[in-house]
C-alpha cells in the first residue's frame, strides 16, 4: 500500500525530518489561498499514484497568484495516466544546490533491508541504478540487530556527501530506517533530498509504501489508504480483494495460483491466442468468489472468450462447480462462452456438477487454452 | 527414496486447533503422515484428531520426539511460531501461511541462518514424499512414488507439472514447494542440492517464474555442480515489465535479470532444457531418465 | 543504581503492570491518611535500599487506622540495617491464593538476558536457585532479536504456571522484558507476583536495577536516585566517585584498579594484618582524587595506617606524588602514618617529588604491605 | 613469537582525535606500533600524530590496509563503534573504553560471535607483544620480550606481575588484559588456547579474580586441553562476599562458585600452581620454565 506525498511528508515530518511548508488542496481556491500562505514561488503537485508526474503536467511552479490559479484550474480535476487528481500539495519551492537521494527497502535476494544513498538525487534512481550503479552507496542492514549509527554513516560517506552536511544527512537515513521499520514500509524514499546553500537539508519529495501483509498492526497508516484507482475494473479487483492485471487481449483468464495463472497466459499465447488480464481467485475461493470473477471477466468488453482453469489444492472442485453454475444461471444468455477445466481435489464431482448446457468442459490444461483461443478466433472472424 | 522427509518423520502440528490446522491434519494423517502432536498455547492437553496437544513446541518435541513441524499459525502469530520451532531444533519446519509480513520473515531468515534447521516457505503447499508423507496442504492423490524430484515456487502450477508427470507414469521422489513469498527458507539451490545427493532421484523438475533472480542463481548452480539432469520451466513469459502478478515473487523489474527470458536462458545455457508448457517438460523428463 | 519499591512500582504500572493501590507518605499523618484512603487492610513499607525488610521490622500489616498510626510511627525514622527511612509506601494488602516469580538478569556468562519464572515466589529466590535450580525456568533470549512472544510462553508454562493464568503472567513478563530492555535494567523482578482467588495476577513488590553505565541515557531515572546511604563514608566515597567497600579492619588501603586493590588487600591478610577497605581511586586519576582518598581513610576512626599503592597506566606517579605531598601538607600532624609505594608510569619522578617527611616510601609491593603491616602492630601495642 | 599482535600488525584507531586517543596513539607509536590510520566520523582528511584520519573505519582500513583496530570511543559510542569495527572483518579489536552500557555489550558479543575477529575488552589495558608492538594503554617500559604469556581480568593487577617477571629476568612473549566488565570478547579460554599454540609461550600465566565462573572454566580447559604450564593468580582471597568492589567482574555471589577457594582449587585440581602473591607468581614461573 503506498501513501500519497502529502502523507508520506506528515509521517516523515512528524518523525523530525525537514520538509519544506506545505498544506493540502482539494479546490482551486483551496490551491491559490494555500499558495499565498507558504509563499511564492511554491508548487502545485497532483497527489495521485502516478510515477513521473511532472513530465505529465502533475506538477507545476508558481510564481503568483495567477499562475497558482492557473496551476490549480489545470491540476485539480485533470486526468494523469488513468487517475482522477482530486487533492493537490501546494509546497514551498526550495532553492537548492544539490540534490541527493536517500533510500530504505527490503533486499529480496539477502532477505535483509538495505539502506541506500546517491549523490545523484532529483532523477530516477531506477535508471542511476543501471547506468551508474557505483553511484548509489548501499549498506545492508541486519534485522535482528536494525541499522546501527555507523551504518547510516557509512552509507553517506561511502556515497560521497559532504562532510559539512553528512551528519545531518546519516541523521534523516536512520530516521528514515526507523519509520520504514516501525510502520513495516516495504520502500521509504526521499528523492530528491534538497540541499540549501546554506547546508540546509530538506525532504522535497517522499515516498512511503507500506507492506499490505502488516496493515493490521498499522489501524493509522490503513485509514490512509485511498481508492483513488480510476480504472472501474481494476477498482473491481480491488473491491472483491483479486490480484487481477488488466492486458490488451482477447482471452480472459480465470485461475487459483499466480504460478498457475501466469501458465495459462503463456500457454494462451503460445497457442496463438492474446491474454485479456490475470486473475487470481486465491486458495480456498469459494462459489461467491468464483462468480465475482467471472463477473470481473464479464465486465471486460475485449474479452471474447474465458478460460477457467482450476487445480485444487485447498481450493475444492465441486465449490467452484456450483460457483460456475450460480454465477452463469443468472444470464438469459452468456456474454463471453466460458471453458473449464478443473482438476486436483474434488475435482471429479465438480466435473459432474458442471452445468455444460453453460460451459464447455475440458480435461486437460493444453486442451482448455486451445479450445478458448479457437473460441477467440471465431469471434474475431 | 526421499528428501527431508519419509516414514519416519515424526511431525508436530502448530496451530493445530485452527479450522485448517484441523483440516490438513487430518489430511496428512489419512495420507499417512507420522502427525505425533499438536502445539497451541493454552490449548495443553486438548486432543485433536486423536492427536496430544501441548502448550509449547519444546513440550510437544519433548514428549512426543517430534523431528519436524507445520505451521498452520495466522499470519500475525506466524513469525513467532517459526521462531519457536527454529528455536527447538528441529530438522524440518514447513511454514504454510500465507501474509506474514515481509520485515517479520526477514528476522525469521536470519535466526534460520543460526540453525541447522530446513525452513520451507512460507506461503507455500508444503512437501510431500509420495506414498509415505506428506507435510503440508498438497492434494496427495495426484502424486506417485517414483524417481523424479520436484521444486516449485508456486503450489497450483506444482499440481499441474505432478499430474503430468502422474498420468505419464513418471513417479516423484519428493516434492516441495518452496513458496512464492519474498523472503523464504529453502529455496532452489537448497533444494536442488538435497536431490542432488539423494540416490534415488534421477532428474528433477524446477519450476520458476518470473522476478528476482534466484531462478538465474540456481541455473549456475546446475551448471557448476549437478549431475542429476534438471529440466526448467517458467511461467510467466507473457507477463508486460513492471506488473505484479500475484505473490510478491511475480513481478518483473524491466531490467535484463527476472525476466522470463533471462531465466530460460540461464538454464538452457547450463544444460538444463526448458519445457515450454507442462507437457513439453514431461517430454524432456522422459527423454532424460 | 536501584530504584525504590515505588519507583519501580510507579515504572511497572505506567507500562501495564497491575499492581496494588498505593500511596507514598513521608510523616506518621501522611502515613495514615494513606491507609484511611486505600483501605484496610494494608501494608506500611519503609523504602529504603534493604534486602529483609519484613524481617528486619520495616513491612508492617495494619487493619485499622489506630494500627496504622502505631506502625508508621514505627517506621518512619527508624533505622533499618544502618539506612534512615523518611519515606513509607502504604499499599493495599493482596488477597492471594498463590505467588509466583518472574524476574530478567543478564546471565554473564551467557553474555545475553535471561527471564525467569518460578511458581516458588515470594521466598528469597536466591535461595530457590540454590536448593532447587529446577524450580526457576530461566529462558535465554537473543539480545539482537529481544524476547519473542513464545519465549514468555515457553518460560511461564515451563514453570507450571497454571493455564489459567498463564497468559497474563506470560504477558507481564513480555512487559517486564521490555522496560529491562527500554530502561537499561540489570535486574527487573516481580517478587511475588501474587495470584488471587478470581485469577487476577499482581506485582506486590517490584525490583528494578538500572545499569549505572547507562545513566546517561535515562535522565528521569537518574533524577529517581537518591543518596540515601546513612553510612557517612560510603555517602563521602559515592560523592567523590569512589569505589568503596568498608570492613572491618585497621589498615587503610589505597590503590588503582580493583584487580591490583584486592591483590594489596590480600597480601595485608597474608601478612597478618586486616585491611579496614577497599579504595579504589581508578584510572587517570589527579591530586584531587588523591586527596580525596586520604581524606576517606583518614576519617574511619578505624584506620591505624594507610598503605598507599598506585601502579602507574593512565595514572602518572608524579601526578599522585603532587596529591599526596599536597594533601598531607595541610595538617599540623599527619592523621595516621602513611606507606607509599608507586611504579609504572613517571614512578621515578613521583618517588622523587614524594615529601618522605610525611610517608614512608617502599619500593615494592611486598615491602609496602609489610610495613603498613608493622605500623598497625605497633599502634595494637 | 607472539600472539595476536606484531611488528606487522597495522592499526587503525576508532576516536583518534580526542584526548586519550591522541594521547595513547602517540604511546604506541612511541613503542613501535605501526599505527596506519585513525577514524573518526567527520574529521576525514585531518591528521593525528603524523596518522591520517577516516570519517569511516572502511576507509580507514581500504586506504591503509589496516588489521586490527584500538577503540578510544566514549562509552555511549563505544558499541557502534565495535560494531563498526567487527562489521569491517578486521582480525583484531582491541576495546580500551570504560563504562559501556551492558546491554550495548551483550548485541557486540552476539555480533562478534557472527565473525572470526577477536574482540579484546572492553574496559582492558590491551594487548603487548614486548620490543613489537602494543595496543592500548599498558605502559610499555615494563615490558619485556621473553616466553611467558600472560593473560589477567585487571588492568594495574597485570602491571603488577609483569613488573614481578621483567624484575627477575623472565620476559613476555605476549600479555593480553581480558578487562573486568560483565561481557567481554576475549576470555581466558580463548587467550589460553592462543598461548597453548603459540611455540614461543613457553609458560602462562593467568591472573584472576573473585566473581563470575571463568577461572573455573579456564582451569577445567587447562586440565583437559593444556601442555604449556599455567599458574594462576586470584585477586580477591578477603573480600567479604556481596560485596561489590571495584569493576562489576569483582563481586562474590556467596554460593560455592566465583569465590578465591573456589577459583584457586579449580586451578590446582587441574595442575596450575596458584601463588599466594605476585612473587609467588613468578616463584611457579621459574620452577616451571
Amino acid at each position: 500500500m503506498r501513501l500519497h506525498e502529502y502523507q508520506a511528508k506528515e509521517v516523515f515530518s512528524e518523525a523530525g525530518i525537514p520538509t519544506p511548508d506545505s498544506k493540502l488542496a482539494e479546490t482551486v481556491d483551496e490551491a491559490v489561498a494555500a499558495a499565498e500562505d507558504v509563499g511564492y514561488p511554491c508548487a502545485i503537485k497532483a497527489q495521485v499514484h502516478v510515477g513521473g508526474r511532472g513530465k505529465a503536467g502533475g506538477i507545476k511552479l508558481v510564481e503568483s497568484e495567477d499562475e497558482a490559479r492557473e496551476a490549480a484550474e489545470d491540476i485539480i480535476g485533470m486526468d494523469l495516466k488513468g487517475y482522477h487528481v482530486d487533492k493537490v500539495l501546494v509546497e514551498a519551492a526550495v532553492d537548492f544546490v544539490n540534490e541527493l537521494y536517500v533510500g530504505v527497502t527490503m533486499d529480496r535476494g539477502e532477505g535483509k533491508p538495505v539502506a541506500m544513498v546517491s549523490t545523484r538525487g532529483g532523477v530516477n534512481i531506477e535508471e542511476v541504478a543501471e547506468e551508474d550503479p557505483d553511484a548509489i552507496a548501499r549498506e545492508h542492514i541486519d534485522p535482528s540487530f536494525g541499522m546501527q549509527p555507523y551504518q547510516a554513516r557509512k552509507a553517506v560517506y561511502d556515497a560521497g556527501v559532504d562532510q559539512s552536511i553528512a551528519g545531518d544527512v546519516a541523521s534523516i537515513l536512520t530516521t528514515l530506517y526507523e519509520l520504514w521499520d516501525d510502520k513495516d514500509g516495504s520502500d521509504a524514499e526521499i528523492n530528491p533530498l534538497m540541499v540549501t546553500g546554506d547546508d540546509e537539508v530538506i525532504a522535497a519529495d517522499a515516498v512511503m509504501n507500506v507492506d499490505s501483509d502488516a496493515l493490521f498492526r498499522h489501524p493509522d497508516l490503513a485509514e490512509m489508504e485511498d481508492e483513488a484507482a480510476d480504472d472501474d475494473l481494476e477498482a473491481k479487483a480491488n473491491e472483491y480483494g483479486f490480484d487481477y492485471v488488466r492486458l490488451d487481449g482477447n482471452v480472459g483468464i480465470i485461475g487459483n495460483g499466480a504460478g498457475l495463472v501466469m501458465t495459462t497466459l503463456d500457454l494462451v499465447d503460445y497457442y496463438g491466442g492474446k491474454p485479456a488480464n490475470f486473475l487470481d481467485i486465491g486458495g480456498g475461493a469459494k462459489a461467491e468468489r468464483v462468480a465475482n470473477a467471472l463477473d470481473m471477466v464479464f465486465s471486460d468488453e475485449n474479452v471474447d472468450a474465458v478460460v477457467f482453469n482450476i487445480f485444487g489444492g485447498i481450493t475444492r472442485g465441486d465449490e467452484v462447480a456450483n460457483g460456475i453454475n450460480d454465477a452463469l444461471e443468472q444470464f438469459d444468455e452468456i456474454p463471453k462462452p466460458v471453458v473449464v477445466r478443473l482438476a486436483g481435489t474434488k475435482a471429479e464431482e465438480g466435473m459432474e456438477i458442471l452445468n455444460t448446457d453453460l460451459v464447455q468442459v475440458e480435461a486437460t490444461l493444453e486442451d482448455a487454452v486451445q479450445a478458448t483461443v479457437s473460441l477467440t478466433e471465431e469471434v474475431d472472424q | 527414496m526421499s528428501v527431508l522427509v519419509d516414514d519416519d518423520t515424526r511431525v508436530v502440528v502448530q496451530g493445530i486447533t485452527g479450522g485448517e490446522g484441523k483440516f490438513h491434519t487430518e489430511q496428512m494423517m489419512e495420507y499417512g503422515t507420522n502427525v505425533v502432536a499438536g502445539a497451541v498455547p493454552g490449548k495443553g492437553g486438548e486432543e485433536v484428531a486423536g492427536v496430544p496437544v501441548y502448550d509449547t513446541v519444546d513440550q510437544a518435541v519433548e514428549a512426543e520426539d517430534a523431528d519436524a513441524s507445520v505451521v498452520f499459525v495466522p499470519p500475525a502469530f506466524a513469525a513467532d511460531a517459526c521462531f519457536e520451532a527454529l528455536d527447538t531444533d528441529l530438522d524440518l519446519v514447513v511454514a504454510i501461511t500465507e501474509g506474514i509480513p515481509t520485515q517479520d520473515m526477514s528476522k525469521v531468515y536470519k535466526r534460520l541462518g543460526e540453525t541447522d534447521t530446513h525452513l520451507i516457505g512460507p506461503n507455500c503447499p508444503g512437501i510431500i514424499t509420495p506414498g509415505e508423507a506428506k507435510l503440508g496442504i498438497l492434494p496427495g492423490n495426484i502424486f506417485s512414488s517414483g524417481n523424479v524430484g520436484l521444486v516449485s515456487r508456486s503450489g497450483t502450477l506444482t499440481y499441474q507439472v505432478v499430474d503430468n508427470l502422474t498420468d505419464r507414469g513418471l513417479g516423484q521422489s519428493t516434492a516441495i514447494g518452496i513458496g512464492g513469498d519474498p523472503i523464504i527458507g529453502t529455496d532452489f539451490i537448497d533444494a536442488l542440492e538435497l536431490f542432488e545427493e539423494d540416490p534415488d532421484t534421477h532428474a528433477v523438475v524446477m519450476c520458476g517464474e518470473i522476478g528476482g533472480e534466484d531462478e538465474e542463481e540456481a541455473a549456475r548452480y546446475i551448471g557448476e555442480y549437478m549431475d542429476t539432469p534438471v529440466v526448467g520451466f517458467i511461467a510467466g513469459r507473457t507477463a508486460p515489465p513492471g506488473k505484479r502478478m500475484g505473490h510478491a515473487g511475480a513481478i518483473v523489474s524491466g531490467s535484463g535479470t527476472g525476466t522470463a527470458e533471462s531465466k530460460i536462458s540461464a538454464l538452457e545455457d547450463n544444460g538444463a532444457p526448458v519445457g515450454d508448457t507442462p507437457e513439453e517438460v514431461v517430454d524432456h523428463i522422459e527423454d532424460l531418465l
